[in-house]
């Protein structure tokens, strides 16, 4: 098997287009993006289906690539991230077809 | 009479579901609305509200007399917005952007209050024009970019937020949802006219209160929910925000009404489209454009201080203003 | 006679769907009702119910002949889980935990089981009293109790499960969903009266059957693929409890509906209740409460053999009942 | 007469919502309909079509003539996708599977194009036969065999995907939501005939052209989304054929229908169906059973290109087609 | 980028606001919940939607947290899941702004 | 706390049952299956809601497994992802109770 890295981005769902743009314009070549139902932060809960514009529903992204890919992305997501309510993590992982990422 | 009025709105079945979820709520009841039937619900409810406009619409010809109403309307909510900000800095320890996102909140209306004031007219016996609901459509807009001139005026353009695209605030504010709906089903019944509304109107008529009930008893769950999660987060002077504002905006409406000679039914919803505030179009067109402004601030004073004012004692007030004027 | 009321009970369009839908989970169709629009057409129907109850009882008065019957309803709830436990001890291999919360479930109550028997006594044309709703709500709960004491008595008490919270036991069996909408309906039902139910009514009654149609074709694919799931965790004594509680049930609520001389339709009513087992707020309360107990064991009985049961051959049977002893 | 026809259904609500759909997902609003909320409507419909036509058939005997138009509804099922994939592999770029698999749609049929049709013959007064909805679910299956035979023919047998198993697509074929709801809701009709309706039939029978409306608002998003992200993948040739194939198909169903000498509302209703393409049922066999064949270009050529020609431009033709034989 | 752990509980339901609970009470700022649609586990699968108490449903809780608090928070885990059914992981990730854990 | 690994399959939902299968016959304890709403690959995005047979949605399995049990499930796994649209990865991960997996 071979190295990858794992990109995980819990981000606001307002902001989910924007940071979907950077990653394709980063180059990316795949990722898929789950809905979340609750959560914490900053002392507060949220949870979905409170709220009828779904302006506070947070998603999170995960995408397999190529180390060449994170960096490449890594400073329009910093502003991003500096602009919108989100949580970035990066790991380690192996795959089966390198050439897909 | 007006003591009438008021027990009359709040007995009514639509409110008292509303409290039954509101009340769940504030006891912690973990029972929901699932989301996806909820939105379903609001769909329709627009469909309907816009068709029955539409089909009202296409009987009486476009006078004068409308069109002043529609610049009033607008005006309403571009200006709403500036007179919000000034009170809220006044009289809260609001941020600037906190306090105009929330006065873009004012500025625009809420759709289910509009609701509700019709169907308490409709039980008192008053008259309503259909076109009043092109009204409440053109007043959504408008409130928003007040807003944002108020938020940005001054500051030096920032750099772009990554990722963000041209239009993408264009169609999230014009092609929202309920602006869609809305405005798709009045063009609709507007253009079928009351022959091609016939056979779907049993549809969207005859269960419409109905199913009002099972959504104000999902609005009583979220504005329950929003008040106990938010409001730590407001002061006083942001509190009662959320009931002075909408008196203050009703008092100016009923001034303008009264100027315009309007009818009582359409100076009633008129009033109360000026005095409800936004909870689903604005918010989410804010966190797209001021992502800085934080929603537990603006979603908790809307939907969890001024709604349900609104709904149980505003309501009456704002018929009795227009039944004053009119009388 | 009764040949008649069995067929035309099997062969009403509720149970058609039923049955459409347990079938097609048997043979592994992957269709489903999305959960989302389920869990509404749940809410309606309480709503709708509690609602008609409600109205029917703005009309009468309460008399001490009701408060008698609230107190059966209320010790049935209480000790049919007594009964059922010494059944499963005895006949099953089931460790005491799980005897006890599938006990706690057959004294609590399905309500779509006591709508269908509604639905039957309508088309036989026996008159039932819409307090009846409020013997529902009355029996959902005290179930969980005697099952809670049933499973805990005689060990000493264990240390708490990290994170519980005072309270959060009592929310989830007091405010769960179905008490909230069953009790709040009811209750607005009874404050507004016939007057305020005109404008909603079509809604809640009009297309009530109908809906209920949709929800047993939901009802059948869940019982369905729980018995797939779960018939192996089941010995024949506990799949045969499945079906022979509520008939023990049913014998000692007619003995007592005899003596308290009830209407036919009431007692019908009361025997269904009696006989039937809870699977939406029970196995949510013993997940909090007993979480050592398996779900798959009291959800296959309660949902996949009970149910069944009830909706096909007990519901007819405890008609006849009814008719019997009121004969 | 014929300019009439066509502008009474293109100005139809359902069709004006269909568009209102369409072109907010292709200027790119945001809004949806929930999934859940459009499943659960799309289940209602089924059961609606279904009970209605069983109900008509509880009233009329089974004819050597029914079971010849049945004859005649499978072979167009099993026969169409031959024809379609001929015509796709000479006018088109597809790979051999792109082509089966797109060729199985059109062999299929679209249950809301039926309705559609339905509706627009209503309106025009034109009678039709219950027993045509049981044709409409003897045509969405047969087709997705030819289609594998399309596919496989030749080639020497792959081994079997890992995880796959004996009947898995027997029953994603047989036992999908559509064929399930409809077949089952037609026997249900059938067994309890109109007594049995009674009750439940104002729930299917009055909202169901306003549920349609809804319906069609959502598939109008749908379609429109589909064209916007898929017509890329698309030639001229093929997405010509989203037009040219149901007009093949209609014309050839049209002489069938002469030589059968059926009424003119039966006709239009199989021409229709002939004419119509799968999106629901087929794409979801075809990702178990073809899975190396695109799904952007089948979905949309069915939902994207085919069902926006039917439902404004196909069906009336379809129905003057059906009224020229008839004539 | 800076270390941090991830923290990953799948429980379920009912004992969601349990594990939220102790999560909060270890000082962690910050977590996100999402929903599960099907499982498997003691020779049973489960399947989202066809239990109307919906009391089998399983969830997914993400905590982007600093080891200390993965600490403090561990004992009360285990007692938490030796109630309840859940499975717990930890991974090591890297993250951008390490205060914001 | 133990050594296991974590598998994380993005497949498509017409396989979900397939990828289970697999899992459960290589001797897998357990896993969870999410719902995604959107994602990106092959230079084209899809959302969930937008097509009416769901066909094109994609799920998440995740499963806390022991590395013996990655060995067995390997070959058949690389053979469905070799047939449908899947993104396999793996990562190390730490549990509390080992003989769980
Ligand atoms: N450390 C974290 N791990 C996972 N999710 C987080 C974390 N911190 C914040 N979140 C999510 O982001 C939302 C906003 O958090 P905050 O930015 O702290 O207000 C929360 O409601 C969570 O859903
Ligand atoms: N190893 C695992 N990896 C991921 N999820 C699991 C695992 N084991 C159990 N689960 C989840 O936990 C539920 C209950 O499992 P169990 O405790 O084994 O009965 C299963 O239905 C799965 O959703
Ligand atoms: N690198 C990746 N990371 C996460 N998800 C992916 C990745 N590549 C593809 N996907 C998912 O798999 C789907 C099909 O991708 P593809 O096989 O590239 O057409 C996409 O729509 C994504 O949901
Ligand atoms: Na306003
Ligand atoms: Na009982
Ligand atoms: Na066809």
């Amino acid at each position: 098997m071979h190295q990858k890295k794992r990109l995980e981005i819990i981000i606001e769902k307002p902001a989910l287009k924007r940071a979907c743009r950077v990653l394709e314009e980063a180059g990316v070549k795949g990722y898929t993006v789950f809905p979340a139902m609750a959560g914490y932060g900053s002392n507060m809960r949220w949870q979905r289906g409170t709220d009828l514009s779904a302006s506070r529903d947070m998603v999170m992204i995960i995408s397999i690539l190529d180390n060449s890919a994170v960096k490449t992305a890594i400073d329009d997501l910093e502003n991003l991230m500096g602009a919108h309510i989100a949580v970035l993590s990066l790991a380690d992982v192996e795959v089966l077809r390198p050439e897909k990422f | 009479m007006s003591v009438d009025l008021v027990l009359s709105t709040i007995l009514s079945p639509i409110v008292l579901f509303f409290v039954l979820g509101l009340g769940a709520a504030l006891l912690r009841s973990q029972m929901t609305v699932p989301e996806a039937f909820a939105k379903g619900l609001a769909i329709y409810l627009m469909m309907a509200i816009g068709l029955k406009g539409g089909v009202e619409m296409s009987k009486t010809a476009l006078t004068s007399d409308i069109l002043l109403i529609a610049l009033a309307a607008l005006l309403l909510s571009f200006l709403g917005p500036f007179l919000a900000y000034m009170l809220l800095r006044t009289t809260s320890k609001m941020s600037r952007i906190d306090a105009a996102a929330t006065a873009g909140h004012y500025g625009s209306i809420s759709i289910v209050t509009f609701v509700a004031a019709t169907q308490a007219l409709e039980l008192a016996g008053v008259i309503t024009s259909g076109y009043m609901v092109a009204m409440a459509a053109l007043m959504e807009v408008p409130a928003i970019m007040s807003a944002l001139w108020l938020a940005n005026r001054g500051l030096q353009k920032s750099g772009e937020v990554a990722g963000s695209e041209k239009g993408e605030l264009f169609r999230e504010v014009f092609l929202n949802a309920s602006v869609v709906v809305l405005v798709g089903a009045l063009a609709i019944g507007w253009i079928t006219g009351e022959r091609g509304m016939e056979k779907i109107s049993p549809f969207f008529v005859i269960p419409f209160q109905g199913v009002l009930c099972l959504f104000l008893l999902d609005m009583g769950l979220n504005a329950g929910r929003g008040l106990r999660q938010g409001w730590r987060q407001l002061d006083l002077g942001a509190l009662s925000f959320g009931v002075v504002m909408p008196l203050i905006s009703a008092a100016i409406t009923t001034l303008i009404c009264w100027g315009m000679g309007l009818s009582v039914g359409d100076a009633a919803l008129l009033i109360t489209l000026a005095a409800s505030a936004s909870y689903i179009a604005v918010p989410a067109a804010m966190r797209l454009a001021l992502p800085k402004a934080q929603p537990s601030i603006y979603l908790t004073l809307s939907l969890g201080v001024t709604f349900p004012f609104n709904l149980t004692l505003g309501i009456p007030l704002y018929i009795m203003l227009a039944q004053w004027i009119g009388g």
